[in-house]
């Protein structure tokens, strides 16, 4: 990110003093330098009634708080804004003793008075809101982040539960563990298992012999009938590939 | 208290800004009747003799500080110094409360004054608040926000009073009127405060 | 309750942190038994069958809401907040996306609105945090946190999308920051006094 550059209102040293009165003037009613519309005015090319002076101020003294100007300079500006405010006034409201105030006066006036007219609802309501304010001024309100209020206490614990807890051990039976008995593939057993099935029939289907065994007594009991076979005890036979094995006794 | 009227309290306590009623129901799960018998409830606990008190304001409940102990609270809190509001201030306000959400441009046009400094002032103290763009000139709009409610003890805007109520009557008007036009012509008046 | 334990409830409820018995003692002008006796009675008085109890936590003592409403105040707490952010706060957190390290000063002339109140907010939600001043104004510079970045899902700045027709280097900021300013944005009004 590029470092932000120097304030751009700064009278920028001693190389280029701006001239207030040449400052440009942006408004509905003229675009240009300061002191040409002062001019303009003064030899009535520009209608001052008809010249926004709060415009005229925000464009000559900026609205920020910023200075444009040191002191002296805008004091000065502030004077010379003061004087044509003094001006557009008094042709508003005609001098004391004026007979005939023209007619661009009268509207002039016309249409402060409405406007006055149309604020004056306001200003009251100002009015009303001021008083309420005594209502509002003696209460304060909490005004801490929910985040950042004070976290509630977990939980209280109860030592009779701890109490409880450790009774509960303490009286209960030890645990059976006959289920747990621990299942072995041993395959001088899968032999046995198997020559005695040979001892009661001819054949065995190799899938009824192993039932519903777990996948490592039935790998057992395949290694059985393979030492059968090497043994020459019996011999294997599979008609279908993946399908039932048979298992022959050659000892009858 | 009852566990309801209990938890109504904590969350009037906790929650920064006014909580309503159906807020209040949604997070305990109840309403109606046994909601409204837990809010007396926390009232009657927050009692005159407390410190602290149930205030209906800006469209909702919260617990906030009895006018009794003021002093007390401001020596924890000091008030900001520009805590006074000007009469250019509460013109504002009440146009903003009354017509807002309402751009800077629009209330210089009411006040005949560039609003600029007033607006960013009640901003910064948290009584008026930025509430998007208008539509077609892009101007940001302003609103009155809780903080202003609170302040001024307002239950809702819509308990400020009608503004018809305060508008001229045709005399009070005509007044105004004759008083510029003649303006010129009077010897030694005052211009009006224009 | 007496009125001085009405003083100790109000400022155990405003404060936002702790109070130690001497502080309350200061603010009260009390101290002692008397002082004692007052923190008794707020003690008593949000009880047992209350929602909010009196704590003593590390640094004194604090008003809080009792275990037994946690639940209702999780509830409080989760609830979508009004944490969205406010247009004004988004335009804000744009600029210093985009443009930051910035002043608040150069904001408040890109946004031509006081981003005083705003910046602020944004800070105390950690999304914006200071960055060192400004060389020559030395006027604060504000930078978005990680946690801006997270809430918008963004692995790093760079991940901005592009702003049509600026490629987002060094100077293209600055240029961004010219046209921002010379189109009198955002505020519809006379461009500020660039």
């Amino acid at each position: 990110m590029a470092p932000p550059p120097p304030p751009r209102h700064a009278v920028s040293g001693a190389t280029r003093v701006p001239d207030p009165l040449r400052q440009p003037i942006d408004l509905d009613l003229f675009e240009g330098p300061l002191d040409l519309l002062l001019t303009l005015v003064l030899r009535e090319e520009v209608d001052l009634l008809e010249l926004p002076v709060s415009g005229l101020v925000d464009g000559a003294l900026g609205q920020r708080e910023e200075a444009r100007w040191d002191p002296a300079t805008a004091a000065e500006l502030v004077l010379l804004l003061a004087a044509v405010a003094e001006l557009k006034g008094r042709i508003m409201l005609g001098e004391p003793g004026d007979e005939e105030p023209d007619q661009d006066a009268l509207d002039a006036r016309e249409r402060l008075a409405a406007r006055l007219i149309a604020y004056a609802p306001f200003a009251r309501a100002a009015e009303w809101l001021g008083e309420r304010a005594e209502k509002g001024r003696a209460h304060r309100y909490r005004r801490v982040p929910l985040d950042d209020a004070q976290a509630p206490p977990p939980e209280p614990g109860d030592p009779d539960d701890l109490h409880a807890a450790l009774q509960m051990m303490v009286s209960r039976e030890a645990p059976s563990l006959a289920h747990m008995a621990r299942r072995k593939a041993s395959l001088p057993e899968a032999l046995r298992r198997l020559r005695d099935a040979l001892g009661r029939g001819p054949e065995v289907s190799f899938d009824e012999h192993i039932g519903d065994a777990g996948a490592s007594e039935e790998a057992v009991a395949l290694m059985a009938a393979l030492e059968l076979s090497r043994a020459g005890e019996a011999r294997l036979d599979q008609p279908r590939p993946l399908g039932d094995i048979l298992i022959r006794g050659t000892r009858r | 208290m009852s566990p309801l009227a209990r938890a109504v309290e904590a969350l009037l306590f906790l929650s920064p800004e006014p909580l309503d009623v159906d807020t209040l129901g949604e997070l305990t799960e109840t309403d109606g009747l046994e909601l409204q018998a837990a809010i007396a409830e926390v009232r009657r606990h927050h009692g005159e003799g407390s410190g602290l008190e149930v205030a209906e304001v800006a469209d909702g409940l919260a617990l906030r500080t009895r006018a009794s102990v003021a002093a007390v609270c401001d020596r924890l809190r000091e008030r900001p110094r520009e805590d006074v509001l000007s009469p250019a201030a509460l013109e504002t306000l009440a146009i903003v409360a009354y017509l807002g959400p309402i751009s800077r441009p629009e209330i210089g046009k009411l006040r005949g004054v560039a609003p600029d400094a007033v607006v960013a002032s009640l901003v910064e103290r948290g009584l008026l608040d930025e509430a998007g763009r208008d539509g077609s000139s892009g101007a940001v709009l302003y609103e009155t926000t809780v903080q202003m409610q609170q302040r001024f003890g307002l239950r809702s805007l819509e308990e400020l009073p009608p503004i018809e109520g305060f508008e001229l009557t045709g005399d009070e008007a005509e007044a105004i009127r004759r008083r510029l036009l003649d303006a010129g012509h009077l010897d030694g008046q005052a211009a009006p405060d224009a």
